[in-house]
């Protein structure tokens, strides 16, 4: 009852190369640019909101790095800009939501390998275990099963969803890992209020799951952590919770104001070093990367987040219309008839 | 849309395609027996489906015949249930979940309305939800509480689902192959109270193509919309689920008194066969909806509406709703007080008789 | 049962209490504070409700002045907040939970419908549910998903609740106090897109007993019953929350065109205030619902049916019903297309005006 | 991150009395006999249904033992039959439920401090919660705290609300106890596919909640884990967990048919002794009790199980006005005019 469950070995543990220690910092630099930008948008009315990932960016990009395309799927909330950007989505496609074009985005969940943006909290949690265990029903050998990888918050943790998600995955050994962002704030509550004896990791072991707590702000630390638990579910051997300890530098999002619950020094104190700059120090400590480099990266991120913002700029609302053709595979007479009057209606307008 | 079959249903089809006695019970495992071997991405489960079959043994034998991946228990948890069928669903599975009584289904109404009714909308399309969800509903069985709730007013608000409701054994067995073969999430509701009654199922000769259901090759025609179970002159009857074989009770006593009662199963109760009910009232002039859910905000209220929309010129009397009490679900003593009874339809069919403009 | 207060609340009131402009913010803020002031069983707490005031503010300021104890931050739960209000009140408190928004009711649903609203009448009355239900409700704001939901014709079908949404500022102050004043449980659903609208709100000259404002006296007259907010003889337009501001500009442009329309603000969800609708509707003979729910078994249908069941003789035309569609609330983009807009409630008025018997 | 809640010392453990052993043999008699009898009724067709508790009276009774219901209350599920009579709930009022007489029972909670029967399965646990966290807003001093005693079963375990309660009462460090009977089975389901990592006490250290596992066979035991965590939440250290391994010796319900998902050869392994042949041993072997003692007993047991089956068969419906009247403090216009209609149509009938 006390023994606490462990993670199998890995298969393949090589370290990371140069280049990926580079890739890596570039899509860091890729996420800050465009996440600090987006809040500049909505100051300038661009997007009517945005919930910023700020200080998230090497939770977000170490465990995105480690996804395989061809076979893993992943169940974001409405914060994993950085994920996405990580596994290559359409980033315009994506930030669309932040425009209120259409919930959920307008990239292709499917080809991403990134479901919709999910706005329930704790919404998607169970989606990815009945994927998950999708995969094992499908009899794919141990050691080739997709993964499932799903990201939800502290705050979320308090969910009855979670809950029932971790219990299922569990009995089910359905090959799932869990990633909670601990930002140390759901809104305007922080985690000792929220989380009952301090830490998520900490329960996966009542449910006999493996967990890590891990430097949510080391993107590599992330990276081998989620590289770890993939190789454990993949190999048929269940679920992995992996709660990555960072912490929310901005607003919840473009509508909150932080003052009124956490003070500067507070947000100083305890967000600890910048998750950006630390990396930028360790590439240089350790040759990986010169001063050229880093610059470099930054100017393509400063061009990436102008491309999409010119996308976002010239994105026009979707056609009514598609309020109705899209609610069925197989349309009803019934919302035919409204689609009609709606056509007509407007047409007066 | 709408299909015209009479009380006399097992002449009708007898001549061309095989008929059986069967109760709903056995309707409906059959039907599911047959999904699970026609479509090997279809998958059941629930609380107590796989070992036990159910606790109304819908699910008898399938965990035995078709294996334990397919077939499966699960957690006590419905919300776990429904979220995982989004995930399977994902996955390009075709769940047919079940809650074990329509009371249980709250615990996932998050899921089913946020997640399984908007992922097909939220996707744009590239997300189906073929999910058949199966909710043994309905009371009249002195069951415990939150065992006998009527949830379809519910259900048909939610945009993105579709809900329907079989009254009998044969349209338990086609509207289920029906439901289960479709891309979109069907709330299945079935009428726990009329699990154990026998009457005729007409099989087709050969198994239909999934994709021409829609367009209504036999015996899957009108399987899209309501049914007349019974024709009439004076009154229409609306009902669904066990209230059907209550307003047939009730038409052969308005018979003994000279008054012709049409009986419509509204069978679909998301989306309404609005044209059929049209058309019966049309006729009739004079209209009854009968159902137990309580009556405030009740899907009579919709049913209602939509025949005094149609047929406003025509109509006698105001539309009469014959429903459940704006009470919780009694408990067995007071079940008979609670339900729409013969007695209390009886009346309402004498309020539109008798209705003269003031 | 209804009171009739024109758009000249203010003068009306103005002679005998205390008038102050507030927005409906403010209003609902200084009920809650007076409320905590005045009733030290209450409790109020949800989600970012302590330390934040709330994602609205409209529990700001209320943690520093009534303490933690009184007014506090729950988990991120919603079943959680709701599970725990039974409890509370169980044990002689009655609680004032916040759920952050519509949507975010859902997974609550289970605790409200199978709890909340029952264990008055599970225990015999002797475990009532004093509970008040505060939920940021409908749409308008551009917000992201679940964010614009509507609620109504779900909560208004469970026997045990009752359910209100106020228009203005005044009734947002006066039904807040009410509702928490009473014995049973009430869902309170804040129209959130006029949050930030200003109004007279006119205060008691003294504060009333709590016991006195069923039986009516003022400024507490009238409150259980809807109220007409303008008068008119052409036709009624019936609406609650932010569509009754829709409804008076409506109201303005048609006077333009001689149509003289008479605005009903529901208000009591549950029950409805049926004889207010029938004497409108007795007057005017036609009749518009308009909500922001969609259609198919939205509150609506009920509305229509029970002004048809109160004036099937003297109505000139069926009830129209001018709402959302059956479509899941759209992003931000597409907000106005899917509202009922002044074009479409016109529209809908023409219809009745133009209706000719076939 | 690691180290077990552990529950504070025990104010009061003085050992139990030989009158108070005897007293809870004498419980657990009744409750067998009139648990078995009940069963005997929905076979004659006296009520139409029923959910033995067969091999859990040392669980109920032990626990429910424990309860000072000057301050304490239940919250039970449907099977708890064993616990009221232990606290001395109208025991006619109590079955009425299984007659289909009232949905909750016909006692009064108020005064029986336990809360009406409860149908939904985890429906209740964040009721007690709340109950528990008014305790500590109402000021009572620590020590005098009352306590909230909740039960559930394994397949209960798996809802979310179970999650919700347990972190909300670690959180506000509610005076609760979170009682499971762990009795092997939901329905058909056993534990081992219900209850990922193997037992519910262990989830508990996740939350930074103390917890024990007891063997819920044995009465005394079970009693005494409850009264010590009766003695922490009353001091004020929040909650408690409880995990009672017992077994469901009957179906899971008279409508059940247990030998579709387990065998007699499985129930007579797993079941192990029966709990109160096993007490009775033990009071003789201890010389606490003699063979009259047992004898007057079950004499009295029986007595006690024909009254009340006589109470049950004198019970008359309820009348159908009570539909109307309990549904709310105070009632509506529209609900008494339904009243009106029912009273005129069912006058007819
Ligand atoms: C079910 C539900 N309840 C409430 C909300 C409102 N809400 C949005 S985000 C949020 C806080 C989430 O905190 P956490 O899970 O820690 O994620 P973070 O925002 O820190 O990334 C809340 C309360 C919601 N979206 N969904
Ligand atoms: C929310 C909910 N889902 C399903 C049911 C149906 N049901 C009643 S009891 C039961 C099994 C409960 O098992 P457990 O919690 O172990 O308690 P036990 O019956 O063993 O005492 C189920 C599935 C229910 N009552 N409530
Ligand atoms: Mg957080
Ligand atoms: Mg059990």
């Amino acid at each position: 009852m006390d023994t606490k469950p462990t993670l199998a070995a890995v298969d393949d543990a090589a370290p990371l190369t140069q280049d990926e220690l580079r890739e890596l910092y570039s899509l860091m630099a890729a996420v800050r640019h465009l996440d600090t930008s987006a809040v500049a948008w909505q100051r300038q009315g661009i997007i009517p909101g945005y919930a910023p990932e700020l200080g998230q960016e090497a939770a977000q990009v170490g465990s995105g790095y480690a996804v395989d395309k061809a076979r893993d799927f992943v169940f974001p909330t409405y914060r994993e800009m950085g994920v996405a950007r990580a596994m290559g989505v359409d980033m315009v496609g994506y930030m669309s939501t932040h425009k209120a074009t259409w919930h959920g985005g307008l990239y292709k969940p499917l080809e991403s390998r990134f479901a919709p943006i999910q706005a329930v909290v704790a919404g998607s949690v169970l989606h990815a275990v009945g994927w998950a265990h999708g995969q094992t029903l499908a009899g794919l050998p141990a050691g080739h099963l997709g993964v499932a990888l799903t990201y939800f918050g502290d705050g979320a943790s308090s969910q009855g969803d979670v809950h029932e998600a971790m219990n299922f995955a569990a009995v089910m050994k359905a090959p799932v890992v869990f990633f909670i962002q601990n930002n140390g704030w759901a809104i305007s509550v922080p985690t000792e209020r929220q989380v009952a004896g301090g830490s998520v990791a900490t329960r996966a072991a009542g449910y006999g799951i493996p967990a890590v707590q891990v430097d949510g702000n080391d993107v590599v630390a992330v990276f081998e952590a989620t590289r770890n638990a993939f190789a454990h579910a993949r190999s048929g051997k269940g679920p992995v919770v992996i709660e990555a300890m960072t912490y929310r530098r901005g607003p919840h999002s473009t509508a909150d104001d932080p003052g009124r619950y956490r003070t500067l020094d507070d947000e100083r104190i305890d967000a600890g070093e910048d998750p950006l700059e630390r990396f930028r120090k360790r590439l240089l400590a350790d040759g990986v990367a010169d001063e050229a480099f880093i610059a470099a990266a930054h100017e393509a991120a400063t061009a990436e987040e102008e491309a999409i913002r010119a996308g976002i700029e010239a994105l026009g609302p979707r056609p009514g219309s598609e309020m109705f053709d899209l609610v069925f595979q197989e349309t009803t007479p019934a919302l035919e008839s409204q689609a009609a009057a709606w056509r007509e209606e407007s047409e007066h307008v | 849309m709408s299909e015209t079959i009479t009380a006399t249903r097992e002449t009708t089809a007898a001549g061309e395609a095989p008929v059986q006695q069967l109760s709903m019970q056995q309707a409906l495992n059959r039907a599911l027996d047959e999904i699970l071997a026609a479509n090997p991405r279809t998958v059941v489960f629930g609380e107590d489906c796989g070992r036990l079959g159910g606790v109304f043994r819908i699910t008898d034998g399938l965990q035995a015949k078709h294996g334990e991946g397919r077939v499966f228990d699960t957690p006590l948890a419905e919300s776990g249930i429904l979220g995982m069928s989004v995930g399977l669903a994902m996955a390009g599975f075709h769940p047919i979940p079940e809650v074990q009584f329509d009371g249980f289904a709250y615990p996932a109404i998050n899921q089913i309305v946020c997640q399984i009714a908007r992922m097909n909308y939220r996707s744009r399309g590239t997300l189906p939800m073929p999910i058949t969800l199966r909710v043994p509903s309905f009371g009249g069985i002195r069951a415990p509480e939150h065992h006998g709730e009527s949830l379809e007013a519910l259900f048909a608000h939610v945009p993105g689902l579709k809900v329907v409701s079989p009254s009998d054994p044969h349209d338990a067995y086609h509207l289920l192959t029906y439901a289960a073969s479709r891309p979109d999430p069907v709330i299945f509701m079935e009428p726990k109270s009329r699990y154990w009654q026998k009457g005729p199922v007409t099989f087709a000769s050969e198994t239909p193509d999934a994709g021409t259901a829609y367009a209504g090759a036999a015996p899957w025609a009108g399987l899209t919309g309501a049914r007349v179970v019974r024709e009439g002159r004076h009154v229409t009857l609306v009902a669904w689920g066990a209230m059907v074989a209550r307003c047939l009770q009730v038409a052969e006593l308005a018979a003994e008194d000279g008054i012709d009662v049409e009986v419509l199963d509204l069978r679909w109760l998301k989306p309404i066969d609005a044209p059929a009910l049209v058309a019966s009232v049309g006729k009739t002039r004079r209209a009854v909806v009968v159902h137990e859910a309580p009556l405030t905000s009740g899907l009579g209220a919709e049913v209602a509406q939509l025949i005094t929309q149609g047929c406003f010129d025509t109509l006698k009397a105001p539309v009469e709703r014959v429903t459940g009490f704006d009470v919780p679900y009694p408990s067995g003593d007071l079940e008979d007080e609670y339900l729409p009874n013969i007695d209390r339809i009886l009346f309402g069919i004498q309020r539109v008789l008798e209705y003269r403009r003031g």
